[in-house]
Order: C-alpha cells, then structure tokens, then sequence
C-alpha cells in the first residue's frame, strides 16, 4: 500500500514540491527507520541540505519547511550534546514534531484509500426534475440595489492572492535567519565559538555550512574522532588538534 | 434481478418519463426483457413510497398517490419558503456576469451553490439553457419576468453594471492562478 | 410499515438531503420511530436500484454505487475527478476525522491549507460549519457528495474506520493539541 504513495512520487533527490512532512517522512523511510528522536536527528543533514536547495517555492511554503528544520536541529544538537538544556517550548516543539509526523503518516496512508476509491462507483442524486409547474415566485429583496450591493460585496470579500500562515512566519522568516537564531542559541549554552572553527557565515550558503559543520563536529565528537573537553556545561569547550579537525570536518562535509 | 435494479436505478436518475426503447438502448437488451423486467419491478413498489407509472410505452417513477396530500404540502413548503442570502448572492451573480455555469458561482462564492440554483430555477427566478460554445456546460440566465421584476429591459441597465461586471470577471483569474500551481506540482 | 413508505415519498420528491428533524416535523412523529423506519427502509434497499445514503442526522437518496458506470454514462455535466495529493491528504484528515478545523487540518499536514480547502469547498466536497463546542471556530466536514464520490452509504463504510479511531487514540494519548488561535486567514 504504501509503496503507491511513494512509488515515482517520492523518488529519491527528485526536487519534487512537497510539504515538509512529506520530505521527512520520505527519508526516514529511506533509512527503513521508525519515527523517533534518533531518526530524526539521523535525517537532519539531509533534510536541511534539502530546504537549502529549494527555490521557486512561495515564501509561506518555505516558512513552514524552515519552522521543522529549526525542530530538527535542536534534536540533532540534543541527541549529540547531552549537555544541552533546552527550553520548555523547544522540549514540546520536539515532542509536538514526533507525533504530528506520526499523524501525518497515518492519514496520507489513509488517502490511499480516498485516491483509490474516489470516482469509481459514484452514487448519483437524481436529476432536477423537469416537470416541475412553472411560477414565478419573487421576493421583495430582489431590487437592482441589493442585487449590486450585493455582487459588490462579493468582489470585495475574496480572498487575496497570497496567504501567510501567521504563527509560522511569526517564528521564523528565512533559513538564515533561523540558523542565526540556533547557532546563537547552541553556542549560549555550550559557551563555545565554533565560528572560529567553521567559518562566519554570511551568505545563506555559508550559513548552511556553518550549522552543517557544527553538526557535523558534534558527529565526530560523538563516534570519538575529536577529542573535546568540555570540564563544566557552562565552560569553554576546548577541541584538541584543532588543525586537523578542520580538514577532516572539511572532508566529511565534501562527501 | 440485476435488470430490474439496473431500470430502477435508470430511472430514478433521469426523473422524467422514458420511453422502453430508450430503456432498452441504454441497457443493450431487448424491449421484451425490459417489458418483465418492469412487470416485476411494479410488484416491488407496492405498499412504498415511490411507484413505477406506465403510460402505453413511457414509464417513470414517481410518489405514491395515496401521500398526494403530503407532497401538495411539501410543494407549497418550498415555494413559500424565504431565499437564504446565499440565494440572493447567487442571484446577484447571475444577474452581473449575465448569465454563469455553476462553475463561475462556485468560485466567485467560494462554496458549492448547487442548492441555491435549484431554490432559484423553482421559483422561476433564473433558468438553466445549454452553453453554445459547450454542450457539456450548462449556463443559468436570468429570466425575463425577473428582469420585468426589476424593471429594466436589458441587464446593462442595471446599476453600476459595466465596473461589477469587469470585477466579478478579474475574479476567477484571482483565484485559478494560485489553486493550479499548487495541484499541478503536488501531484 | 406506512411510515416508512411516506419517508421514501418525502425523500423521494424533495431529491436533497433531508434532517431526521425535518422528517419528523413533516411526518408529525418522533425522531426515534423515524430512525427506525430508516433502518428498515435501509434493509429493503439491499440488491436494488436505489439507496439511502446517511451522514449523521441526515438523509438522501441516490443510485446504487454498483451502477456507477451505467449512470456516469447518462450524466451530461463533465465530472472532475481528479484530487492533488494536497486535496487527497486534507480529504482524508476531514474524513477520518469525521470533521476538522483548519488549524487541525494545518497542524497534520505542516502546511497552510487555505487554498486547498477553499478549492475542495468550491467542488463541495467539504463544507464550513460552526463548531458545536465553540462557536467561534469553524469546522470543515464531508459533504455528501463527498460519501457519493467514494460510492459509500455512510462515512462508517470507509476501509479502516473504526481500526483509525484506536490507532489516533495511541498517538493521541501523549499529543498536544494545536493551538486554538481564531483562523484569522480563514476564507
């Protein structure tokens, strides 16, 4: 069933237009993995290089994939840093982030059944009857004033051209932005400046790369490549060879 | 068995007498098939609601005549009964674009509008004619007792009718261009 | 026995969907004994042409989804049946959910979804209805021509209804609802 939805839909790195549950849930598949925090951290890379490449998207569009990758980052950081507090909010956004795409899931499963079974055997109202006695039945709210008022109150009440959804704008407005915001965040509780290490960001590009390398740091630090010495979780981090590190950061991020 | 329900179902759909012939052409089987097929299924209907009417070769469902009372009530229910607001904006419709398929109105208000066209063609206020430039569409117009109803000999009379027309014409271009771009890359 | 008959005629001629409260006013009998009657008259449309079709208190009558092939053949009006995943996604949350707002709708699917329900209200597949419990919100539930388009009697006959109601109530029970925030780009 599901290998439908998927089949030439969700083919793997086809820039197809998609919401940002569908990209996520596509790669987790990918991996054959379960929806929880350690595949989602797993996905996190690839689903920011993902937004980093999108263009031609509407800007409300765009906000809502940026509001999850901002989500996926702090899990990412989360499951790397174990040190990291995080923020009440930021504790439900990951917790809401799981679930919903849980939700997701089981719904766009569910229209598989919708997809299949909608115009097949329609049951079909009758049609208005023709018979029926001819009268002409006014009413005294029928008059060319009201039926103006009325047509022009309808030209004034559509909807404008672009909507944007509110709430997500409100939290973030660009990819930049948001990794400004995190790489702020992160490096307030950690007391660390990986910008040394990494680079400063100033295109979006750039920008990308610095949160990628840092993500991609902590990996390292994680399977035992780097050493790091962090002796408080308020105090400096202090990364040993820090040369080399580059490189080899430099090398993973290439590949 | 399955004849029987396929004329019922035949019948029920169009909701206007049909000729035997007509029957047998739109289920490929003979006349004498249909002519059992229909003596069973009026054995059906007795005792119900609804009743098979034949007259020589024509037949066609309708109430049984016994509810003749209820259903006079019920006619008089909805011809009597006030236009919802949402018919009168369909009206105005109507009236400014000079003549729209459903389709036009179901944008213009947002909603599905086949309920109000229906309160509207009862009570004689529009009447629904084949589009010339597409048989498959159908276009509501206003009738001529309701442009005598408001007192003007042709709709350009109207009020301010040129600028609403041109408005509720800009509007569909509105809403189409964003509603297709996304269904055409979701797919 | 009579009182099932006269629903079929009432149904019958009125060819919309009709309330049980409507029925019982018509008919001058308790909402109970039409529930019944309707559960009878359910029972004799088995194998036939004809069927009830029920959504909540609500009632119409429509052409046995086994013919749709036969019907669609005699329907002059062009029928869209083409959905977008964005359409077939919002449809199934409405769906199984049986009603949703679109904050709900917006929280499932991590995107606005403004324009897809506006375009799904256009084809009167959902309609916007108040919220029982809280009159300010607005909720979007299938039409029946929603239920026609799927070929299903009631919104139960839906593959996997029931089994859905106990997967939710396992992914529900840690969840946080969406914000109850006015849907201030509501259409």
């Amino acid at each position: 069933m599901e290998n439908e939805i998927l089949d030439g839909k969700f083919k793997v790195k086809t820039p197809v237009f998609e919401g940002p549950f569908g990209l996520l849930l596509r790669l987790i598949e990918e991996r054959k993995l379960f929806i929880n925090d350690v595949s989602l951290a797993s996905v996190t890379e690839d689903y920011i290089s993902y937004v980093n490449s999108i263009e031609d998207m509407p800007r409300d569009e765009i906000a809502s994939f940026i509001s999850i990758a901002s989500t996926l980052i702090l899990i990412k950081s989360k499951s790397l840093l174990p040190g990291l507090t995080l923020l009440e909010e930021e504790e439900k956004d990951i917790k809401n982030l799981e679930d919903r795409l849980k939700l997701y899931k089981l719904y766009s499963e569910l229209a598989i059944y919708v997809k299949n079974n909608f115009g097949k055997n329609i049951i079909f109202p009758a049609l208005e009857s023709k018979k029926s006695v001819l009268v002409f039945l006014p009413d005294e709210r029928i008059t060319k004033e009201n039926m103006m008022l009325l047509a022009q109150e309808l030209i004034n009440k559509i909807p404008k051209k672009v909507f944007l959804p509110k709430v997500e704008v409100k939290k973030v407005v660009s990819i930049e932005e948001m990794i400004d915001r995190l790489t702020e965040r992160i490096h307030k509780s950690l007391n660390m400046n990986f910008k040394e290490f990494a680079g400063v960001g100033i295109t979006k590009e750039e920008k990308v790369t610095v949160i990628v390398s840092f993500l991609a740091m902590l990996e390292l630090v994680r399977v035992g490549v780097v050493h790091v010495i962090q002796e408080n979780n308020f105090e400096d981090i202090i990364i040993n060879k820090r040369e080399e590190i580059t490189e080899e950061v430099i090398s993973v991020i290439e590949e | 068995m399955q004849l029987e329900s396929k004329i019922e179902a035949v019948l029920f759909f169009r909701n206007e007498s049909t000729s035997i012939k007509k029957l047998s052409e739109i289920l490929k089987v003979s006349k004498e098939e249909i002519g059992e097929a229909l003596i069973s299924l009026k054995q059906k209907y007795v005792d119900r609601g609804i009743v098979l009417i034949q007259k020589e070769d024509e037949v066609m469902l309708g109430t049984a005549s016994e509810f003749g009372d209820l259903i006079e009530e019920l006619q008089k229910e909805e011809l009597n009964k006030d236009l919802s607001k949402a018919s009168l904006e369909t009206l105005s419709i109507i009236l400014y674009k000079n003549g729209a398929s459903r389709a036009d109105i179901d944008y213009i208000r947002g909603v599905n509008s086949s309920f109000t066209l229906r309160a509207l063609s009862v009570r004689g206020l529009v009447e629904k004619v084949s589009d010339e430039n597409d048989s498959r569409r159908f276009i509501y117009k206003p009738t001529f007792e309701l442009l005598s109803f408001l007192g003007v000999h042709s709709i350009e009379e109207l009020p301010e009718y040129f600028e609403t027309f041109n408005n509720l014409n800009k509007i569909k271009e509105n809403i189409e261009e964003p509603a297709k771009e996304k269904d055409s890359n979701e797919i």
